[in-house]
């Protein structure tokens, strides 16, 4: 059985053997588990206690800075959105999930979804500094056979539930988790965060219908609200804005926040703030770009790398917002 | 053993699907089925009936569907995701390769009425890619079974098997073939009737077809081997490399198109381990007119007598 | 080249030969005007004056009766479905639009498209009545080899504008004819029937928000709203009511009708009530199996075929209304 | 006349594309483009700032990409709906069967960095199933073009044939290997360079691979015939047939999975016509490691060593 594959697999990828079913999941990942616990030193701090806003802006910055210099190191990457969506990554994994980097898969733990893939990075980050992946794991990112690729690969790595990349997969997907959490009466939480653009997927809109329909409240959607997508604005190339009354209209709780203020996302997705029986949608207000002056609200940098100088210029904006607690203007 | 049909009494399988289901889902709570306003095509009354909650029905939105069943694998329940087998995977067919296979989910995907089940209907109706369209995407089981028997046996291996599978279901009728009891091996043919002078490979609604055919030639002296081929993918490669070696020549016959299906996926084994003339039946690379599947299967040269008909042509090819 | 393909088709079905590219479709379609010509007897009439809505009521009633006819007889259709959108097939072929039976491919004319392909009975009688195939080819409709199968094929079937069977395809197709005729300014007018249910199709809203963004105001949806889809209410399914807001939200001009008030459907559809710059959405509030009491409303009417006695009785309903002008209650 | 690789100039091939569409497109003024937030991808910025109106950039949407794409065909427009191959065809594969293929549309799809050419982003971005989505669907010509030369070729051709059209397209850098002004046939295979030996049969990027391999080989004393068979769909027929008679025994490359490409429809013809031994070389049936599409085509066997090496070890099997 598949046995072509496995004599062609076993030679030359020894992970590969994880896509096929002859193998839990599980299995992959505790070899992975090990790894962690050695190079984890962030996991007894942050399972033990609430951070403090300070704190959490400190390691949005600091993932921030490792983002800029990966994108430049691996000479790829999908920076504009990485530098949006960060600080909802942060407010994620340090303050609102209940998520244990030594039990990945314990059944009880919050899911999220990074639809919009194509900023997978910010993600390994985030896991990277969440413990769930060694932190100099980072440095492969985009190199050959490593498993932090272009987009997220949940068999190879821990923290990610489902594989992302194709935009308004996530959504549909965050609705059959919810619907299993309902099914069993579990009290775990489903979060998805799509791209503004990625909501012109139709499949999004599906889910958007369904998870109404099944009064699915343990469900978040987090819309990536900066105003671009890959090639233009959303305004020149499909206007979705504003977003949240076409959120209401089909039967969601929509709250508009600043998607860069950590304590307005934290609250926002706190567990007090959800609308009994309708599933919720955060539509952040962000900045493409956001933390990096020249890459700031500019298209260009959908997926544009930094050369040396640029990389200077953007560390030194980070750097003294690390110091002063705010971006430069 | 040869096994005999008994074309007196024809079942339609999408009946030993949902008996299955139902068996299951009663002593697994984690089963569920997800569909989309595809209760009725998908025989699904009965099971909504017992357990209205765990009968999730999408509506219109075979994105969705699919996407719904991954989460809910992930949530630690098991999905069967229902729907016909044409808009499953026509329409849903990125969400297969990246929310089931590559990211391994165990969702069992069941396209009800495959092939031209809905013959009437037209084209768009009639599944006859989705064998090529889903074998080509890596990890994904791809199963059809012959008769009530076999579809049984599949679905509780489906269930016990921990890993994506693509179930191709039928509702036209077929007679018994298998034995009763008859337990399903992913990726293993079965020899159905053995024979020295060619093997017709086949699986779902025309296997049956491929047994008369057989049973036809050996009346007029020539021994055909039938193989019911009901795993695509993988596909028994043994089993094929040994009919070529052993009688010399192969016809395919499914119901779906000659380009890259069963055919397709034997003639690819044939050429790397053993080749001999094999013949293709199938759809021949045009939409289909018009008609049930029964008539339009007879019109591609797949009723038993044409079957044997193209045997008895292959056997001229033979060295 | 193909020769393969039509060695094999050349000796069983010629019409298919129209599928492959070597042959134009108005090829195809020229031998069957010429039938249409011989059969035709509505052509002159209808393509030279108004209709008065007497004769509009009358022409939806015909249709109804020969749809229940043929389902009869054929043992197969979609009866609920079918009489839900006769009127607005009525509307559309004998009032509003601007289409020539002895010319179906004149690049001027208007252009529909029937997205809940399954009634495809209905419009084959429609175009029967309107003189495009001849009348007695409906009972040929579901037979092997017909050209009428269970779902339009536009390779076949003069005054088909694109095959439809799977939900959600018309309204794309629709946004790509209403931007050809932009592109070439020209006058043309595109309309798209869409069934309830099928609105759950995300690939609807894909359509409807690209008809937005690009103004198409020559682009006009007819939702058929009869609240039930294939196994169940809209309502018990995944519930889309209320419509209208929905579609307003993004942009579109909604006006709500009764969809089996031939009065207001030809007015909604009217080229005086569109709103410049801005697609048009009318949802026409209908009854699933209307014009036959026992039908109306219930969803087990999907599909099902009526037996004898229910031909008659619904036979007789609806020549009770064709004498009186009104359905019976 | 023996076709040499130049591998010092390597081209993408999406500048002949957009080049030759902007030359037709200034005599033409029905040829318009669709696109779905793929501008820069597909290279059309130029195509935008000579015609913005006839950019049609629908979003994020690829299904009702390619059904606006039929409707402007019915509209009387000559439409190229371009974007990623991977999301063109997964994603609209439906719409592509029932608007394009079976309505008979004129449109011409054009699938960008197909095959590996993301090949870092992985697997989700491989379009390593299209070949097999696309030639199971009727009336669909399915065109891989191999060089910059080529390109041009196919998509002057594509302007000018009457129905629907796959155009497999990639950025991934590729030497010329066909002779300027050389004109595309459809469904007619190219040789670039005979033999007796054996025959490599290839298409698209990793044609210029299998003409160093026959290059290695010669100097071996082993003669391959190269055909360069861009069209998948209709498949020269006679071309594999010839090949398998006169060479007896075929090795095929292609950036595709293996089950149901262009091998799979070489090996159906083989069966078919003249059985002699195939090796298919592509992605073996398993989702791809991350890699660039050079590094993963080496990995996969398909450098000009590993092609030559399999061709070798193919002989050994010939009878
Ligand atoms: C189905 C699909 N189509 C196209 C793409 C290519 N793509 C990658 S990112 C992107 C733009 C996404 O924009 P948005 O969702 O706004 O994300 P963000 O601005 O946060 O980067 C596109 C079109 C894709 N990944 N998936
Ligand atoms: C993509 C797709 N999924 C499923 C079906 C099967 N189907 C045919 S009709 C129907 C119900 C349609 O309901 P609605 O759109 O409300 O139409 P109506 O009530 O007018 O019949 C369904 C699910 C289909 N034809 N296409
Ligand atoms: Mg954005
Ligand atoms: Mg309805």
């Amino acid at each position: 059985m598949f046995c072509y594959d496995i004599k062609y697999m076993s030679q030359l990828y020894s992970f590969v053997k994880q896509q096929l079913a002859y193998q839990r999941r599980s299995a992959g990942l505790e070899l992975d588990i090990g790894t962690i616990m050695q190079n984890n030193y962030w996991v007894n701090i942050y399972s033990k206690r609430k951070m403090s806003l300070k704190e959490l802006k400190l390691i949005a910055n600091r993932i921030r800075r490792r983002d800029l210099r990966a994108v430049f190191e691996a000479g790829a990457g999908h920076i504009g959105g990485e530098m949006s969506v960060i600080d909802i990554l942060t407010a994620l994994y340090f303050d609102v999930m209940n998520v244990d980097p030594d039990a990945p898969l314990n059944p009880n733990r919050d899911r999220l979804i990074l639809s919009k893939g194509h900023t997978a990075l910010a993600l390994y980050i985030a896991l990277s500094e969440r413990g769930f992946i060694p932190k100099d794991e980072i440095s492969t990112y985009f190199k050959p056979r490593s498993r932090l690729s272009g987009h997220p690969d949940c068999n190879k790595v821990p923290g990610i539930e489902t594989n992302t990349g194709p935009l308004g997969h996530g959504l549909p997907v965050g609705v059959g988790m919810a619907m299993a959490a309902k099914l069993s009466n579990a009290a775990w939480r489903t979060f998805v965060i799509t791209g503004d653009g990625e909501m012109q997927e139709g499949s999004n809109w599906e889910a958007v219908m369904a998870a109404a329909q099944f009064r699915l409240d343990n469900l978040t959607l987090i819309i990536d609200h900066n105003r671009l997508q890959q090639g233009a604005r959303l305004a020149e190339t499909n206007n979705l804005a504003p977003l949240a009354p076409k959120l209401g209209v089909f039967g969601w709780a929509v709250e508009e926040i600043d998607g860069h203020d950590l304590k307005a996302i934290c609250e926002a997705l706190s567990p007090e703030t959800v609308a009994s029986g309708r599933p919720k949608c955060v539509v952040a207000h962000t900045n493409k770009g956001r933390g990096i002056s020249y890459m700031t609200d500019n298209v260009a940098w959908h997926h544009k790398v930094p050369n040396a100088k640029q990389v200077e210029l953007g560390m030194a904006e980070l750097e003294a917002e690390a110091r002063t607690g705010e971006p430069d203007p | 053993m040869n096994f005999r049909t008994n074309a007196g009494e024809l079942h339609d399988c999408r009946d030993a699907f949902t008996s299955t289901l139902e068996a299951m889902a009663a002593q697994n709570t984690n089963i569920v089925v997800v569909c989309s306003d595809s209760v009725g095509s998908s025989k699904l009354g009965g099971f909504r009936e017992r357990w209205p909650e765990r009968l999730i029905n999408v509506g219109i939105a075979e994105q969705n569907l699919v996407g719904v069943g991954a989460g809910l694998a992930n949530g630690g329940t098991l999905p069967f995701v229902c729907a016909a087998s044409c808009f499953l995977t026509g329409r849903a067919l990125e969400q297969i390769k990246a929310d089931i296979a590559y990211s391994n989910a165990n969702v069992k995907l069941c396209g009800i009425s495959s092939g031209m089940a809905y013959g009437e209907l037209g084209p768009t109706h009639h599944s006859t890619e989705d064998f090529a369209w889903i074998r080509a995407i890596p990890n994904m089981a791809v199963v059809a079974p012959a008769d009530r028997i076999e579809t049984t046996a599949a679905t509780e291996w489906a269930a016990a098997y921990d890993g994506p599978v693509f179930l191709r279901l039928s509702r036209v009728g077929v007679p018994d073939l298998l034995p009763e009891g008859h337990r399903f091996e992913l990726g293993k043919a079965n020899m159905l009737r053995d024979g020295t002078d060619l093997t017709i490979i086949a699986n779902g609604t025309v296997t049956h077809r491929a047994v008369h055919a057989a049973e036809d030639l050996a009346a007029k002296g020539i021994e055909a081997r039938v193989l019911n081929m009901a795993t695509v993918r993988p596909i028994d490669e043994d089993a094929i490399a040994e009919a070529a070696c052993d009688t010399g020549a192969i016809v395919t016959c499914e119901e779906h198109t000659i380009h890259g299906g069963l055919g397709g996926a034997v003639a690819e084994v044939v050429v790397e381990s053993a080749p001999v003339p094999v013949k293709r039946l199938g759809v021949p690379g045009i939409f289909a007119p018009t008609g049930s599947a029964n008539f339009l299967l007879d019109e591609f040269g797949m009723s038993p007598a044409g079957i044997a008909e193209s045997a008895i042509e292959l056997l001229k090819k033979k060295a």
